[in-house]
């Protein structure tokens, strides 16, 4: 059966380009770049020039980026690296409840050492609001961590804005870019933040390869101690084909960005107005600011994973931010910071698209994910509005 | 994840629908993940000779919805009674040892639908 | 030129076999482990096949195994995370002076915390003596950190001691076993310690994975967070083909272990023997008790850096704990430690042997190391004892 | 790591050697790495007119003294304590940020040879 990836989000295929790329540093190139010796200085090289990519790709300096093992360390990095390099000035931080769980129980992982942390609420298609970020600032700020675009709803944030308000009060901005860098524009310039997190393979690299970007002249503590790889940043032995293929990731990612989202966002656009149209789906997050390759929606009356299971079956691989669905078999805390019920976030569908995505797929998608919907329905108790009468309290959202 | 008889009772669930003259209906929920069953039965001389099921949930919730109205159909109220949440998961090959908590409603969609028989025949 | 690599304790090259096991982890099983379809769980599967074999190797359970990018990490992780799942019952830790810096510098950030570390000395071979442990003990003691063997010197710890030591008053125990696992046999039921920490790259797996055992039932504070991956104890997604490698290696590695090691001690043997005989040369770490292939000396009157040059230029491939050599131009901690004057630190040369060696490399490198001794003691001042008069007061060391 | 020129002077060093009849010798020693340079000089009509070097160092520490007892051939004592470390690593076509505090001695090797000479005259 043919197949048909539509979870992105969740990582992408590893680009052939950037495999070729990678592989002589699983053969002859398989030196420890601190070795002073030939083998050590190729691979030095090889991490330098990568470095200077995927700096590139964001408009920073290469020194300013420091490679780490994927997305999550680059949060977690970020959050308690500058937590501690300030709590002298202040023990307060600020996060967003749209933020991934690596930056979120982060936050809680701070909030037992002693700090205070304000979560900041979201309007119904899951923007920030720069205003609620100036309320929420007191004299003890040292951070304030908002995220590019959110994976689960797409919604791309108002950076900049957040930004200008943090920078009123000299407060540090990390952002979390793993899902928007290498699929929108992102320059560190232009956003005016301090940190930055990105994932290789968000962008058609290689799992096992992160980076945060560290402003100039900013202190950052470690999270991982040991030698001096990363300027003394991030010990241990660098993964060097991963950062090799990062590298080669950015700089296609650079190279063809405009045609990307070119390409994705009449596929989404299609979807998005196609089953917009089906009785009861709604679209999640915004329509406009969205990540070009995102489509999310819950469909009332079902449930998530119900409906992952009967997608896969016809070949079609997607996610959801239903409890089911989730292994830790909670309903996504952004749904539900959105003001999603309860019951609607059951039936929370994503599908994110790629560049291996034709408009075949698409027309496929169309044509079995309204059956799918359909049948589940015949199932559910609460298609016929008996929800509303009895133990379908969770459901009972109307349009 | 799922076993192939969970997998076979998902993809093609057995006694879906409503049941217009129902003896007894069972509603069962799960207020964590939202899982929600309705059992309805047909009873005669203590037997239940017909079972129908509605669910909202995830794959195993529908699974078991339906291997609970399999089991249950010829059985005495008693019988139907003494079937357990393990019996129904064990009876689907077994579960994802986290949906056994959360979305194993089925014998007790089943109880409260016997219980409803129950009570109606009191009044 | 042909090229002759004596530096496995820096990094090994990857099996050949161990990258076509990690192939179609880059190519059709791109899927992520968290995903609930067909890509997502031969991802997972793959990686649980792995976490078996890596078990195998060290005779642990699978779930006992947590898996992290490096080495570094896994010894962040274990001491971090013991100590502050810890910390209410004491805050006392104790490590040996021949840890890696991932330890040290770990064990230093925990003192930055609050944490009182004592670091015990070392005998002149390396060796901790059980007894210092004891004696090292508190009340206030939550972990005690101990290598298996020392990359620097060889030296494998009498560890099966220590922890009896340690057992005596239930403290926990942690082992770095990064040099040791794959190389000679680890079982950590054996050793009775609680976490061991490997690093795949160390025995012919790939860079970018890495992997703390933790006893069953020990509580550890994660090092990473965000989602349920590693059961929740190390967030981010799984570096698959890296983890199937490592498996892969462990497999191999274990199936191997006698055989690899008659290969490489009596090679290790022919090196030691031949330049013991040189003058002013002196063998660093234990004899008896070593690595299979590691070989390491103190040469005096001349310097590491130098040494490292004038082998590669002969196309072989070694390593030195000499400042100069160091990026951190630091002195191995380690030799210091263990009593070796700072003069003749600087002369320190490691060779370490991999299972691509032959006996012809060692003929070679037999012939043109003692050439490389001479030239380089032609140039120094030292050579002729002048260094005992004026200014050479770092090297006047005599056998 | 290392530019041509101090692979070039560190493989193939110029002036290896003590001077039996010198007219000045320095001494310098790094106390953090134990780099030590000994520079012996001969000296005709205030002019330096041969130079030779003892290094215990590092590849750039052997390179400086190779370097500077080159450099300082056939110059007076004037010019040749005016060479600064920046002369001698600009000369082997730069060194390495960190040795350029840690194995440049040899200027100051040179100050105190030249220094030698200068207190023997007196005497
Ligand atoms: C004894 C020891 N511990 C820890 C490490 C760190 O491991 P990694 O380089 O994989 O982070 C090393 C490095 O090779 C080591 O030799
Ligand atoms: C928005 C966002 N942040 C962080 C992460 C964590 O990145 P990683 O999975 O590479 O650790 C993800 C995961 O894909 C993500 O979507």
């Amino acid at each position: 059966m043919k197949k048909y990836y539509f979870d992105h989000v969740a990582t992408n295929p590893l680009h052939p380009d950037v495999l070729e790329a990678m592989m002589p540093y699983f053969k002859e190139e398989f030196g420890n770049p601190l070795s002073i010796y030939e083998y050590g200085s190729k691979a030095k090289n090889a991490i330098e020039e990568a470095r200077e990519k995927v700096a590139a790709l964001i408009n920073s300096k290469p020194a300013e980026i420091i490679f780490t093992a994927n997305g999550a360390e680059a949060n977690n990095f970020a959050l308690r690296g500058i937590a501690l390099a300030k709590q002298n000035e202040g023990k307060h931080i600020i996060v967003s409840r749209m933020e991934h769980h690596s930056i979120l129980n982060s936050a809680r992982f701070l909030e037992k050492s002693g700090f205070v942390v304000t979560y900041l609420p979201v309007d119904k298609k899951g923007f920030v609001s720069p205003d609620a970020v100036r309320k929420a600032i007191t004299k003890e700020t040292v951070l304030i961590s908002v995220t590019h675009g959110s994976s689960e709803v797409g919604t791309i944030e108002p950076l900049k804005e957040i930004v200008k308000v943090a920078k009123e009060k000299k407060i540090i901005v990390h952002t979390d870019a793993v899902a928007t860098t290498g699929n929108i524009p992102v320059d560190v310039k232009d956003l005016g933040v301090d940190l930055l997190s990105i994932a290789a393979h968000q962008f058609y690299g290689p799992k096992g390869a992160g980076a945060l970007y560290v402003k100039q002249g900013m202190r950052i503590v470690p999270l991982i101690y040991g030698g001096i790889q990363e300027s003394g940043r991030r010990a241990g032995t660098e993964n060097v084909p991963a950062i090799v293929g990062m590298g080669k990731a950015a700089e296609m990612a650079k190279a063809e960005l405009q045609m990307r989202m070119d390409y994705l966002k009449p596929l989404r656009d299609r979807i998005i107005n196609t089953l917009t149209e089906e009785k009861n789906v709604f679209l999640t997050g915004d329509r406009e600011n969205r990540l070009p390759g995102h489509v999310s929606f819950c469909v009332e009356f079902i449930e998530g994973e119900a409906m992952l299971l009967l997608l896969a079956a016809k070949g079609i691989f997607s996610a959801s931010g239903s409890a089911c669905s989730s292994k830790a078999l909670k309903a996504s805390p952004v749904l539900l910071a959105m003001g999603v019920p309860a019951g609607l976030a059951q039936g929370s569908i994503v599908f994110s698209l790629g560049m291996g995505n034709t408009s075949e797929d698409i027309d496929y998608l169309l044509k079995e994910f309204p059956a799918v919907i359909s049948r589940l329905r015949e199932i559910s108790p609460f298609a016929q509005g008996w929800g509303d009468k009895d133990g379908g309290e969770s459901c009972t959202v109307k349009k | 994840m799922y076993s192939e008889k969970v997998m076979d009772h998902f993809t093609n669930p057995r006694n879906v629908g409503d049941m217009e003259d129902a003896d007894g209906v069972g509603i069962e929920g799960n207020p964590t993940c939202g899982d929600t069953m309705k059992i309805s039965i047909k009873v005669v001389d203590n037997r239940i000779v017909d079972a129908k099921f509605k669910t909202f949930g995830c794959g195993s919730a529908i699974a078991v919805s339906s291997m609970v109205t399999e089991m249950v159909k010829g059985k005495t109220l008693e019988e139907a009674l003494a079937i357990s949440k393990e019996a129904v998961a064990d009876a689907l090959g077994g579960l994802p040892p986290q949906k056994m908590h959360c979305s194993n409603l089925g014998a007790d969609a089943l109880k409260k639908a016997i219980e409803d028989y129950k009570s109606r025949q009191k009044k």
